[in-house]
Order: C-alpha cells, then sequence, then structure tokens
C-alpha cells in the first residue's frame, strides 16, 4: 500500500504546501530582523492573491497577474511602513486591522467585479502556472520528480533561502539590517538610516509577499475565493520564530511543518487508523510546539522587535 | 586654533524640558576639554547636538570656522566629529568585528585594509583585540577600548566621551587618560564629560563648568589652584573636604556568611571561584578590582538574582532570609528601575510589597508611597518635574540618585553597594558617602563594591581585593595602601579575559 | 457601487448606536470586553497571549457541556458552577503555554496561536463526536436548557446578565486590580522589564501564570456567556467569522491603551461599528466586504487619533514652557 | 400577471400591485454554492416573476435575530433563513409574527414549526447515490474519495448516500472521506484529492472546491480521474475531469413560495422535494458523458425512474461513521 509512489507524493505535496510559506516567511524575516512585526502578511498574501486572479482572469497573462500581485503586496505594506514607521502606531493593532482592510477590499471587490455573474460556476480561469521540469535533472530517479519539477516559485524561494541568509550574514546591508533589529537608537547614532531600511523591507516583503499569495489563485487553483489565504500569513509569522529568525532553519521548519501537513491528509486519504480526523488535522500545530519545547526555548528575537521606534532629533 | 565652535546652542526637548540656554563652547586643536557639571545641567545633551545625534532647536556650530549643519551623526563624523557614549553603542549580540564595521558604514570598505588598520591602532592603542568574539563577552574597559578604537578607525578626529571613567577601576582609568594624552598630542581634540573634578585637573587643558543648562564659565586648567572653588562654581557651595566616618563600632557580628562560593556566568563560565568572607554588623567591607573579575556574579548569587554553582550563603544565620538586604546595583536603567514608571513608584519599587505600602484589601497606600517617594527626593536632592514623571525623562544622575536614596532610606540591616556614586556629580556624590557612612555607624553592615579606589579607601573598613573571581587578598584599613592595592587587582588581570576568549572560542 | 454614501453612514449609525441598536451594541461588546480586559492584564506584563480565541471557544465548550450535565440541577445553584467552569476551562488552555512560557522561555506568540488551531479541532471533534446534539445530529450541542440560561437583564432584549456583569463589576474591579493593587503594579514592573522585576523581588515565573490565567479566565468567560447568554448550545462558529473576539480582542485591548475604562469605552465603540458596518451592508445592499473596510478604517483613525493627539499635546507643551 | 403582459410591450398601465419582498439570510458569502444555488434563484425571481430581493450575507448565528426583525421591520414579506441553525430563531419570530412568511434552509424535522415556517433541505441525496452507483461500477481501482469540510449532516446525507450508491453495485469498494475543515480551502481540497489519488483513487466526489485541478494535474500525467460536482454543475470548470455534478436547483421552490404569497395562502409544513420535484439532479457533462458505458448509464437511468416514481428510497444517513462503508 505505502509504494515509493506514495512517499514521492507525500514529499511533493510537501514541497508545494511549503512554498507560499517559505516565500513569505523569508521576506517577513527579514522585516523581523530589522525590528518590524508586521502582521499584515496575511493580508499582504490575500491581496496578492486577488489581484494576481483578477489581472489572470482579465487578461489571461500570468506574468502579468504575478506581477500585479507584487505591486499590490508592495503598496499594502507601503501603507503598513507609513502608519507603524511614518506615524509610529502600533505594530500589532495596524496589522490586525489591515488584515480587516484586505480581506473587507477583496471581498467588496471581488463582488463589485462579479456582481451580476449569472453564471453558477464561480469566475475561474483557464490556465494556471505551470511547473517547469528541470531538464536532465528531472529524470533522476526518484528525487528528480520531487525536487526539480516545480513552479519557478518553489525554485526561487529555495534560492531566496541562501540569498536571505547571505545578505543577512555575510554583507554590509545584512549587517546594518541586524543593527537597526537589535539597537535602532544605536544604528541610528552609526549613521544608518533606520527608517528608509525598514520602508525598503517591508516595500520588498510587499512585493514577494504579493507573489507567494498570488500562488494559491493563479498557481495552485484557478479561482479566488474569500479570506482564501485562510491563515497561512500568521502560520509563517510563527515558523519564524520557531526558526529562530534564521532563513536557513526557516527551510527546515517550514518544509517540517508542510510535511506534516501533508502527511495528515494522507493518513485521512489512506484510512489510516488514526484518532477522528480532528486530531489529524491538529498534528502540525502540536508539533510546532513539541519542536519549540525542544529545540526552541528561551528563543530571543531581535532586541527591537515590534517597538515603534521614534527618532529623537 | 578652534576646531568647533557652539554659539548660542538652545535645544529644547519634547516635553518642553530646556536642556541647553543660549551655549557657547568651543574646542582648540589638541587640546583635551574637559566639560563638568551637575547631573541634569545639559552636558550630554550639548555633546549629543554637537555630534549630530540631536538637533539643536536654535544656534550654530561652527567647524573650522565653516558653518554646519548636521543631520544625523553621520554628517558629523564627515567632518571627524564622533562620539562614545555612556551607554555604548555597541550591540551585544553581534562579534567585535560586526561592531566594529558598523563604524565604517558610508566608507568604503575594504577587509583587508581594515584589519591591518585595526592591528596598527590596537598597537598604538596598546591592547589586544579579539575580532570574533562577541561583544556581551567583554568587560566594561574592553568595550569601552572597542568604542575608541571604532571612532579612530572611522576617522575621527573630535573625540567626544561622555563619562568614560565612571565604570572603570583605578589602574585603568591611569591607562584610559594615559590613552587621551597621547591622541591629543598626536592632534586629536577631545572633550571630556567627568564628574571627577581630580581627572579633569589631571588631563585637561580647559575646564567649562555647565549648570542648569548654561555655561558658567570656562577656565584653563593650569589656573586653577584650588579644586574646592571649581566644586564651588559646580554646585554653588563648599562642601567639606573629606567625609567624616565614625570609627569603627562592630563587634564583629557576622550579618552575612558566605563560605566557598562559586559562580558562573550566563555562557556557564566560572566567574567566582571559591570565595570566602563574612561581612560584620556596622562595618563597610569594600571589594576592589577590575570590572570583570567576577564582582557581578558575586553580588548577584548574593543578592539572590543567580543560582551559585556551589556553595553557601547565609544571612543571620538563616539560609534564605533576604528581609532586610538593600541592593544598589551597578545597571541602573537595567536593572535598578523600571523605565517607564513613575519616580514614585520607582522609590519603592523593591518595598511596595510590604505592609507599610498596603491598605487593607492589599492595595496600595499612594499616600504613604508618595511620601516615602518625597523623602527620598528631598533627601537625595532629586531634580524631577514631578513624582508621576516617568524615571526615564530623568538625567543618567538622577536615576542613580532614586535608586541610591531608596536603598539607603528604607531600614536594613545589609546593604550591597555597587558603584554607588558613578555617574553622580560631586556635591550628590558626597552626600551618597557620608550616608553610607552614618548607616554603618548604625549598625548596618555595607558591602562597597567600586571600580573608585579613593571611595574605597575613604569609606572602607576592611578591603577585599577581587581578582579573576578570587579575593587575593583582605586588608585591614589600616594596612591598605592604593599602590599595593593595585598591584593585587592587576594580579591576574588578564587571566580571567584569556578564560572568557577560550570559550567564545570554542 | 453607486449607492448614496450618505444613505450608508445613515444606516452605519443606526445599526450601531440609534437607540434600538444600543442594546444589540452591547450585546456584541460584551465578549470584546471581558477578552480585552483579560488581554490588558497579560499584555501590561508584555506577555503576548494570542491564543483567547481558543481560550474562549474551550470556555464554550465547557458551558455546553456542563450544560448538558447540569441539567436537572437547580438553576441558582448550576448557574454560578457553570459560569465558574467555562472561566476555569479558558484558563487551563491558557496554562499550558503559560508554563512553557514561565518556565521554560518558550515563546508564548507561537504557543498560543498554535493551541487556537489545536482548540477549534478539538471543539470540532466534541461537537462531532462525544457531544453532538443526538436529535438533530448536526455538529452542534443539544439546546441548553432554558433554566439555564443567564437571565435576561433588560427585557425586551438581549442584554443578559453577562453584560451587565463586563461592564459594570469586571470593568471596575479591573480597572482597581491594576492600577491600585500591588499585583498590578507587578505586572507593570514586569513589563517594564523581566530583570528589573526579578530585582524587584518579583517571582515572575508565578506572576507570567498568574496573569495567563486570568486572561484565560476572562476569554473563558466570554465564551461561556456567549453560549449561556446569546448561543444557548455551543456550535463549530462560536466566534463571528469576520472579526474573531479572541483577535479582535487583541486590537481592543491595545487601542485601549490596556486601561480597562478605556477598553470598555473601546469594545461599545467598535462593537457598534461591527453590528453598524453590517446593517448597512444589509439595508443598503452594499457588499459585506465594505463591514470589514469600515472596521479597519475606525480602528486606524483610532490610532492615528492617538498619534495626533500626542503630537499636539507635545506642541502645546512646548510652547508653554518656551 | 402584469409582467406577462410588459413582456410583450401591450401592458396598459402597471397594476399597482405592491411588488413581494424577499428577503435571505446567508450564513457565508453568496459564492458558496449552497448560497449559489438560493441566489441564483432569487435573481431569476426577480427578472421573471418581479419580486424585490435583499440579503445579508456572513450573517452568524449569534446574529440572525436581530437581522430578522430589522428585516421585518422594514417590511419584508417573505423571509428566507438559509442556514442551519438559524431554525431557532425562525421559529421564535415566527410565531411573534404570524403574518410573515419564513421559508427555514434546513432544520432538524422532529421540531414543531409555526404554520407560517416552511421548512426546506438540501435533498439531494438522491442525485449523490446515483453518482456513487457511477463511480462503483467504472472504479478500476476500487478505491474511490470523497473530498469534503466538515461532517455535518447534510454533508453526511450525500457522503453517505455516495458511498450507499457504490457499495449497492460493488460491495469491495472502499470509500475513502478527506475532510479539510475549512468551507474556503481550495489549495487544501486539491492536496486532499491528490492524497486520495495517490491512494489509488479514480473516482472523486468534490463535495469541496480542490480535487478539479488536482484531477486535472493526474490527467497530464495519464492518470484519469474523474470527479464529480456539488450542488451546481460544475463541468464548466473543469470539461476535461467532472464527469457529473450533483446538482440542487431551487428555480421551482422560490417559484412555489412566491405564488403561495401572492395568492394570500401560504403554507407552511415539511417540504422535503427531491428527484421528483425536480430540483435534485445528477447532471452529466456532455462532453464526457460517451466515457461512461451504455449497461452504467442504462443502469443510471433506471434507477433514477425508479426514485421518481417512489420505487426506490435512498438511504439516509446523517451521521458520519466510517465503519458502516468498511
Ligand atoms: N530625551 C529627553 N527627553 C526629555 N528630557 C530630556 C531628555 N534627555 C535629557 N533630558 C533632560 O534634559 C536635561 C539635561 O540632561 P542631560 O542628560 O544633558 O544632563 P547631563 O548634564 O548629561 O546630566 P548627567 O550628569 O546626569 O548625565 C535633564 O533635565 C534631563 O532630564
Ligand atoms: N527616548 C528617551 N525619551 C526620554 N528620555 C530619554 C530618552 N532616552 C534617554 N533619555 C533620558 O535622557 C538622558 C540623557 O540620555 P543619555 O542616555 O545620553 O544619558 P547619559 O547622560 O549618558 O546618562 P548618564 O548618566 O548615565 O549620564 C538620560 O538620562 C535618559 O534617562
Ligand atoms: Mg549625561
Ligand atoms: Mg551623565
Amino acid at each position: 500500500m505505502i509504494t515509493a509512489e506514495v512517499i514521492l507524493g507525500l514529499l511533493y505535496s510537501s514541497i508545494t504546501l511549503l512554498t507560499p510559506l517559505l516565500l513569505a516567511g523569508l521576506a517577513e524575516l527579514l522585516v523581523e530582523r530589522s525590528g518590524i512585526l508586521n502582521l499584515s502578511l496575511e493580508g499582504t498574501m490575500l491581496m496578492g492573491a486577488f489581484v494576481a486572479f483578477m489581472v489572470a482572469f482579465y487578461t489571461g497573462d500570468l506574468y502579468y497577474a504575478t506581477l500585479l500581485a507584487s505591486i499590490a503586496g508592495a503598496v499594502l505594506c507601503l501603507l503598513f511602513a507609513i502608519l507603524t514607521i511614518t506615524l509610529a502606531l502600533d505594530q500589532m493593532v495596524t496589522g490586525l486591522a489591515l488584515n480587516l482592510l484586505t480581506i473587507g477590499i477583496t471581498s467588496y471587490l471581488y463582488r463589485a467585479s462579479f456582481g451580476w455573474y449569472v453564471s453558477p460556476i464561480p469566475p475561474h480561469i483557464q490556465t494556471t502556472l505551470q511547473p517547469i521540469e528541470i531538464p536532465v535533472l528531472s529524470q533522476i530517479l526518484v528525487i528528480g520528480k520531487i525536487l526539480f519539477s516545480h513552479l519557478p516559485h518553489t525554485y526561487a524561494a529555495f534560492v531566496l533561502v541562501f540569498l536571505t541568509w547571505w545578505l543577512l550574514f555575510k554583507t554590509e546591508k545584512g549587517l546594518k539590517i541586524r543593527a537597526i533589529g537589535e539597537d535602532p537608537q544605536t544604528a541610528d547614532y552609526l549613521g544608518i538610516n533606520v527608517n528608509l531600511t525598514r520602508y525598503a523591507l517591508l516595500i520588498l516583503e510587499g512585493c514577494i509577499a504579493g507573489i507567494a499569495g498570488s500562488l494559491l489563485s493563479i498557481g495552485y487553483y484557478n479561482m479566488f475565493l474569500d479570506n482564501m489565504t485562510q491563515g497561512r500569513g500568521y502560520i509563517a509569522i510563527a515558523l519564524i520564530i520557531l526558526s529562530r529568525w534564521n532563513p536557513l532553519l526557516l527551510l527546515g521548519g517550514a518544509f517540517l511543518f508542510s510535511f506534516i501537513d501533508a502527511l495528515q491528509l494522507r493518513i485521512q486519504a489512506f484510512n489510516i487508523p488514526f484518532l477522528p480526523y480532528q486530531f489529524a488535522l491538529m498534528l502540525p500545530y502540536l508539533f510546532t510546539i513539541v519542536l519549540l519545547f525542544v529545540a526552541g526555548r528561551k528563543v530571543k528575537g531581535p532586541a527591537s522587535l515590534a517597538k515603534p521606534f521614534k527618532k529623537l532629533r | 586654533m578652534l576646531v568647533v565652535e557652539l554659539r548660542k546652542i538652545t535645544k529644547v526637548y519634547p516635553g518642553g524640558i530646556v536642556a541647553n540656554y543660549e551655549v557657547d563652547f568651543d574646542l582648540r586643536k589638541g587640546e583635551v576639554h574637559a566639560l563638568l557639571g551637575e547631573n541634569g545641567a545639559g552636558k550630554t545633551t550639548l555633546m549629543k547636538i554637537l555630534s549630530g545625534c540631536l538637533k539643536p532647536t536654535s544656534g550654530s556650530i561652527y567647524v573650522e570656522g565653516r558653518e554646519v549643519k548636521f543631520n544625523s551623526p553621520l554628517d558629523a563624523l564627515k567632518q571627524g566629529i564622533g562620539m562614545v557614549h555612556q551607554h555604548f553603542t555597541l550591540i551585544p549580540t553581534m562579534t567585535v568585528l560586526e561592531n566594529l564595521r558598523l563604524g565604517l558604514i558610508g566608507q568604503k570598505f575594504n577587509m583587508k585594509h581594515t584589519l591591518t588598520e585595526i592591528e596598527e591602532l590596537s598597537k598604538i592603542l596598546g591592547f589586544k583585540v579579539k575580532l570574533d568574539s562577541p561583544i556581551y563577552a567583554l568587560s566594561v574597559g574592553e568595550r569601552q577600548r572597542i568604542e575608541i578604537l571604532r571612532l579612530l578607525l572611522s576617522r575621527a578626529r573630535i573625540l567626544i566621551f561622555d563619562e568614560p571613567t565612571s565604570m572603570l577601576c583605578g589602574p585603568e582609568i591611569d591607562r584610559f587618560l594615559q590613552l587621551l594624552k597621547s591622541l591629543s598630542s598626536n592632534g586629536y581634540s577631545i572633550v571630556l564629560i567627568t564628574h571627577k573634578i581630580r581627572e579633569a585637573m589631571r588631563i585637561s587643558d580647559r575646564i567649562t563648568i555647565m549648570k542648569m543648562g548654561r555655561v558658567i564659565t570656562t577656565l584653563r586648567t593650569d589656573e586653577i589652584d584650588d579644586e574646592s572653588r571649581l566644586v564651588e562654581l559646580m554646585v554653588g557651595e563648599r562642601l567639606m573636604p573629606t567625609t567624616t566616618k565614625v570609627a569603627p563600632s562592630f563587634n564583629k557580628e557576622p550579618l552575612l556568611v558566605v563560605k566557598n562560593l562559586v559562580v558562573n556566568d550566563d555562557e556557564g563560565l566560572t566567574k567566582v571561584k571559591d570565595i570566602s568572607f563574612e561581612l560584620y554588623r556596622g562595618e563597610i567591607l569594600g571589594i576592589a578590582g577590575v570590572e570583570g573579575n567576577g564582582q557581578k556574579e558575586l553580588v548577584e548569587a548574593i543578592v539572590g538574582l543567580r543560582k551559585p554553582a556551589s556553595g553557601i550563603i547565609t544571612f543571620r544565620g538563616k539560609n534564605d532570609n533576604l528581609d532586610g538586604l538593600n541592593y544598589i546595583p551597578a545597571e541602573r536603567v537595567e536593572l535598578g528601575v523600571a523605565p517607564t514608571l513613575s519616580v514614585a513608584i520607582n522609590s519603592v519599587l523593591r518595598s511596595f510589597d510590604k505592609e507599610e505600602f498596603k491598605k487593607r484589601g492589599n492595595t496600595l497606600n499612594f499616600g504613604r508611597i508618595n511620601e516615602f517617594a518625597k523623602k527620598v527626593v528631598s533627601f537625595m536632592n532629586v531634580k524631577t518635574p514631578s513624582l508621576k514623571t516617568p524615571v526615564k525623562y530623568l538625567s543618567g544622575g538622577n536615576i542613580q540618585k532614586i535608586i541610591v536614596g531608596r536603598e539607603i532610606i528604607t531600614s536594613s540591616e545589609i546593604l550591597i553597594a555597587e558603584q554607588p556614586t558613578a555617574g553622580l556629580d560631586a556635591k550628590s556624590a558626597y552626600y551618597v558617602r557620608r550616608a553610607l557612612s552614618e548607616l554603618a555607624s548604625k549598625g548596618v553592615g555595607i558591602l562597597l563594591i567600586s571600580s573608585d579606589l579613593d571611595e574605597i579607601l575613604e569609606l572602607s573598613d576592611r578591603i577585599a581585593v577581587i581578582s579573576d573571581g578570587k579575593f587575593t587578598r583582605i586588608f585591614e584599613r589600616e594596612e591598605a595602601d592604593p599602590v599595593l592595592i593595585g598591584s593585587y587587582m592587576l594580579a591576574a588581570e588578564g587571566a580571567g579575559y584569556n578564560a572568557r576568549a577560550a570559550t567564545s572560542a570554542n | 457601487m453607486g449607492k448614496d454614501p450618505l444613505q450608508a453612514y445613515y444606516w452605519l449609525f443606526q445599526g450601531a448606536f440609534s437607540p434600538s441598536a444600543i442594546s444589540e451594541t452591547f450585546v456584541r461588546a460584551t465578549p470584546l470586553l471581558l477578552i480585552s480586559i483579560g488581554l490588558a492584564v497579560v499584555f501590561r506584563a508584555k506577555v503576548w497571549n494570542i491564543g483567547a480565541e481558543g481560550q474562549f471557544y474551550i470556555g464554550g465548550m465547557m458551558t455546553a457541556i456542563m450544560g448538558i450535565m447540569f441539567k436537572d440541577l437547580p438553576a441558582p445553584l448550576a448557574f454560578p458552577v457553570i459560569v465558574l467552569i467555562a472561566g476555569l476551562g479558558g484558563a487551563i488552555w491558557a496554562l499550558i503555554p503559560a508554563i512553557l512560557k514561565a518556565s521554560y522561555g518558550i515563546n508564548e506568540v507561537i504557543t498560543t496561536l498554535m493551541f487556537n488551531y489545536v482548540a477549534i479541532y478539538l471543539v470540532s471533534y466534541l461537537l462531532h463526536g462525544p457531544f453532538r446534539d443526538p436529535i438533530s445530529m448536526f455538529p452542534e450541542t443539544e439546546t441548553i436548557n432554558p433554566a439555564l440560561w443567564a437571565p435576561i437583564a433588560v427585557q425586551g432584549t438581549r442584554i443578559h446578565v453577562g453584560v451587565l456583569l463586563a461592564f459594570v463589576i469586571v470593568v471596575p474591579l479591573a480597572y482597581f486590580f491594576l492600577k491600585r493593587s500591588a499585583f498590578g503594579l507587578k505586572l507593570d514592573i514586569l513589563g517594564s522589564s523581566p530583570r528589573v522585576a526579578e530585582y524587584a523581588n518579583i517571582n515572575t515565573t508565578h506572576l507570567i501564570i498568574q496573569a495567563m490565567l486570568i486572561s484565560g479566565f476572562l476569554a473563558g468567560l466570554a465564551g461561556g456567556f456567549e453560549v449561556l447568554g446569546i448561543q444557548h448550545k455551543m456550535r463549530l462558529e462560536l466566534s463571528p467569522t469576520t472579526s474573531p473576539y479572541g483577535y479582535t480582542g487583541i486590537a481592543v485591548a491595545l487601542l485601549g491603551y490596556l486601561n480597562p475604562l478605556l477598553i470598555a469605552l473601546t469594545s461599545f465603540f467598535l462593537g457598534g461599528i461591527i453590528n453598524g458596518s453590517m446593517t448597512m451592508h444589509r439595508m443598503a445592499q452594499i457588499p459585506v466586504g465594505m463591514a470589514g473596510i469600515i472596521q479597519a478604517l475606525i480602528i486606524i483613525f483610532i490610532l492615528t487619533g492617538y498619534f495626533v493627539e500626542d503630537k499636539l499635546s507635545k506642541k502645546v507643551m512646548e510652547r508653554l514652557k518656551l | 400577471a402584469w409582467y406577462a403582459f410588459s413582456s410583450i410591450g401591450v401592458a396598459p398601465q402597471p397594476t399597482p400591485v405592491k411588488k413581494i419582498k424577499v428577503a435571505v439570510i446567508y450564513v457565508t458569502p453568496i459564492e458558496e454554492p449552497w448560497n449559489t444555488v438560493m441566489h441564483e434563484a432569487m435573481t431569476w425571481a426577480v427578472n421573471n416573476l418581479g419580486v424585490e430581493y435583499v440579503y445579508s450575507e456572513k450573517v452568524d448565528t449569534a446574529d440572525v435575530e436581530r437581522v430578522i426583525r430589522e428585516y421585518i421591520a422594514a417590511g419584508y414579506d417573505i423571509i428566507i433563513p438559509h442556514s442551519w441553525g438559524y431554525h431557532e430563531v425562525t421559529i421564535k419570530i415566527a410565531k411573534e409574527f404570524p403574518n410573515v412568511a419564513f421559508a427555514q434552509g434546513s432544520g432538524p424535522t422532529d421540531l414543531e414549526y409555526p404554520p407560517n415556517v416552511v421548512l426546506y433541505d438540501y435533498w439531494i441525496q438522491d442525485a449523490a447515490y446515483l453518482a456513487g452507483v457511477t463511480a462503483g461500477k467504472m472504479t478500476k481501482t476500487n478505491v474511490i474519495g470523497v473530498v469534503t469540510a466538515y461532517a455535518v449532516p447534510d454533508v453526511n446525507r450525500l457522503v453517505n448516500a455516495f458511498a450507499a450508491g457504490a457499495k449497492s453495485v460493488n460491495p469491495g469498494v472502499n470509500i475513502r472521506a478527506v475532510f479539510i475543515e475549512s468551507w474556503f480551502d481550495p489549495v487544501k481540497g486539491k492536496e486532499a484529492a491528490k492524497a486520495l489519488i495517490e491512494a489509488g483513487a479514480d473516482f472523486i466526489y468534490a463535495e469541496r472546491y480542490g480535487p478539479f485541478e488536482a484531477a486535472r494535474e493526474a490527467l497530464k500525467e495519464g492518470k484519469t480521474v474523474y470527479c464529480f460536482g456539488n450542488i451546481v454543475d460544475q463541468s464548466g470548470l473543469a470539461p476535461d475531469v467532472v464527469l457529473a455534478s450533483v446538482t440542487w436547483d431551487l428555480k421551482t421552490f422560490v417559484k412555489h413560495l412566491i405564488e403561495m404569497k401572492r395568492a394570500g395562502k401560504w403554507e407552511g409544513g415539511i417540504y422535503n422535494w427531491g428527484m421528483k420535484e425536480g430540483w435534485a439532479k445528477l447532471v452529466w457533462n456532455p462532453e464526457l458523458k460517451t466515457k461512461v458505458p451504455p449497461d452504467v448509464l442504462k443502469l443510471v437511468e433506471d434507477l433514477e425512474k425508479q426514485i421518481i416514481d417512489g420505487k426506490f428510497v435512498v438511504p439516509i444517513y446523517e451521521d458520519w461513521v466510517p465503519e458502516r462503508w468498511k
């Protein structure tokens, strides 16, 4: 019953589920390293999903859709930046409020555009983003299919893991980002432009998270549904804490989480004798806590995380 | 030649505090210019303006005759002005090298070039840097040297030091002052903020005295023949030359007994290596030593903030009764006060849970708390707008006064006083010393940990010298001699650091 | 969509604060209020309990279970016991993250967030399994015996004793507790810095656990009253889907500056806005998304209001002192 | 009725007949198929029966009382609380306002409803049973699956009917159901379907969105997996994999309600309409119908006839007990 094909499917599925979490998580990780906690990540992904779908629906151009999703995400994060950096409003409340705002806006605009829609079938697009099979590599037995036959986003996410790590720990930019996250006042004294850096990182986050969201509506599926991110943004944030703000560990954490998620679907699908299915659904969440208990004690984040910084001048 | 001129600088903080009012100040090339004044006089503020950290409300800054406007510290650094803040601007979780590099932001960076430069500079400065060790593993003295190194690396020619010596001990101070001398003779111009008049006299070319946001006067050091005149200028009165220590009246009744104490730090390094001593009723036991030799861990173990690895601590024969133990910590903003809470609450920070501050139903008696806070404020002459002001808005010295006042006024049998006068102006420091010796005369046993050897010599009945986690010797008051103590302090200097470096390299 | 905006605002106000709507605004505000006051307790200590949603669900579930078990007990006896157990349910759900945080230093943001999911799946299991309504087979408990329902406090409305309890007893009590008691002060000191708290002879481990228990208790209580006063049974959608009480409560607590009086005001106002925005959707036939937009904008406006007020007062002070 | 005239353009003056005002209350957004069907029927009624129609979405059960009262105050004639869980409030308010007509969408059948309440439900298990028969007959792997949200009675009724249909023609077939506990997570639904496909399923009843895309991907890899759509004809979404849809059509029902109200003869009671009344159908995807072997098609058509004639009654189970289908 449990054949190689099944395990292959499990792993492939894990990587699929992992991609949006990883992309969004990496972007948020950078932002958090600079001391900003952006809960509106969830809303940014949702906005990305929405805009990508609308553009794809009306133009049929998936790349254009991805681009605009990215821009829309950036605009939303820019708004977050204005509110929390320039106006120094509370980051948590602003994040939660923006999430409410995006759920509202996406659902409103969806209805405003399709409200007259007569067919009972919800609006959907004809083609979704297609996996790229990396020639030669994807032919490698077993591993080939798991690793080398994904959407470009997946490869990008993996590359981004190392890029982020390199940026943070091997470049002057990264040094600055970390310094800001530890102590913005000191960073300011040292001549680092705290606010500009944070603005830039948030906009970058918006771009990436918008694309991560677009995966849901034009990559993995072909329609947009109300609040379709379903808390993935929050999960990404939890995974960042779990991975101690380290991109390499984030890759591991996101993989494990997705793996358990894919596994629980299979526990149900294979009729594997288990507790009631609700307990299977709990697995990824319980597992995260256990992992934290085993490996994440006394984890300290960037010292200035979520604290407003007002430059004294 | 004037390298820097400040003209009619006024600074009003948001909230309305006028920290500087029409201040004039200038700095000559190659001079050491000491800046003196009471706590809250506006020294730090003025220098933050000069270094670009703060913008003046009005007034102008001239560098080598040209008017400049600083929008950021980087702008000031481009003009060669850099500052070592009293609260270091090093990032504790990052390595020395990373911190050094942060100082070079905005400049062309070449790793190889920088490394050679670091090597050259550390030779000039006379110390070795361990580039890979994280800042938190360094002692205060080492951190300060890293700050200086970073400033020099970034090509600052005008160096501002805000109370650099308040946490350093005698030999370290000597070394630091020598360093200043050699820097100034190499063409660096230096501003030194300090509360230690003797230090200013020893090293500076000129002295400026500030009071209540204004400059009182600027004097040439070599024209001053009476130090007490400086004090008078600063605080408006003459202080008694020395404190009057009441003759020791203790009868060898041990209040605190420490036996074979071993304590580890956060990284698991053994910092206190088998220390035993007794503190008697009515005595002041001074502990002298270079910062970072285990004083911190020793004190933390005694006051219960850190679990000892082994050994026994007893208070009046009991093991865990901490009632009646008062403690003035060295880290004041980090440990001594809750910065966001009011002066009143901070005055009872360690005693609000006691009966005297409670009403029926376990509620706080704010009447009593305010009364007590008033006592602390007037006893220490704390400058605060009101009892409700959050302490974070007070100057560093005034925060210190609240802590010291609180711990002295609250009745106790034992007082652990770490750096009780660091950062206090001359007058306040004088009052604190007097209060300490009065307390001892009343029978309180005081453990005095200070980097200021003069203070220790002045107050202590016995002096223990700590080096590399051990008491190298306990002197009786009569046999104590600064030079001898200094040599015992340095007996194992470096050993501690080396051990630390060894493990952090692992 | 081309609707008269004035009309829309009219309905927004009508649905929120008109005399006929005001009782419903109180009803909506009550769970928000109980939850956010509990959150204020922990947030003051800078312990970030994101888990009120789960604690709310567990409180509701416990209530329904007890309501079924005690259905034949005399109400004056059973009602207070059930209410207490609702609170305890929430408290127990907060206990594990609390211990993990206090004793092992494990980040409470993740644990409490994860526990929300676990709670909701657990409730789902209980409602599909052992506590499913045996008659309807729908995943909800059977209706609780009306004798045990929270008595209506204002006839002709849905204002039940829980609403009164929250506004009239919990708010002043919490105010007193946070601002006047030694416990409240300890929370503030811990919030200022954990190390300072240790220095101030505070047992931080106990304090964190106690604060989390109180926070969980109030969230559980909110769940209990939602079941006993409004829903009369436990179901999967105990919390509104667009603005779940547990998460909205975070915003309310912070908007209320962690001060119970301000929180009461904020809960009431936000409760009105939630209701009014839905009325607006209904009466002006504006897509429901607009309700979320309005709620979000109001929250942002309140926040920005603080900012402006802050700036203004500083400007004024500067003027006066110069 | 005047609209009949107006459509041919000879209406003299619109008779000042008061338009019937209908308010529908939905628990989730109208995109959810359960709601879409009602919304579609009402939109049709607006255009063809001349009624006035308003609706509220995302109305939590705790709020429905306020919403109904607001509608009554605004003078609505027919109020349709279109969700399970609303029924208690409906009963309570209907008693208070005997002149307002209510149509309650699903609720326990053993309760006593006031005479002004019509109770209707999602009785389309007949069609689901036929889908099950088709799958049971055609499966090559002997594994068939369901992707669904929550185990609630009206959903269970369908899943169980699907399973019963399959078992009736193929006792050895394995039934696998995956619950995703979310009404709106197509990505998870798709992953669930992929898991089912890996477990060998070659027929999937897509109670939720998600499986179609999984089946399409399988198709690309040369694996044929057929899906059944739910509630509305979903073959347009994925013509290459949706074999048929288990549909629900409320137009006749809505028309009946309006006519009752117009005639002033509102009759409450339980309306358990089904295939016979034309509101449940198994709608084939014309593009794939040819793939169904004639004997299977014949079997399904015969069964359909028997159901309509009342000769065969599809069993109803409202709980989810996996062991039942072992
Ligand atoms: N950020 C600030 N906001 C408001 N007031 C401030 C701020 N910083 C300093 N002050 C106030 O300005 C005055 C001058 O402070 P400053 O720190 O310059 O004094 P100082 O001379 O350095 O004192 P000390 O010797 O204690 O360090 C004090 O009254 C202080 O309370
Ligand atoms: N963001 C702030 N808001 C208000 N007050 C502040 C702020 N930052 C610092 N202060 C206060 O302003 C004063 C000056 O700041 P700074 O940190 O330079 O003190 P300092 O003079 O170097 O300290 P010290 O003794 O310990 O002399 C400090 O005493 C501090 O309490
Ligand atoms: Mg100062
Ligand atoms: Mg100072």
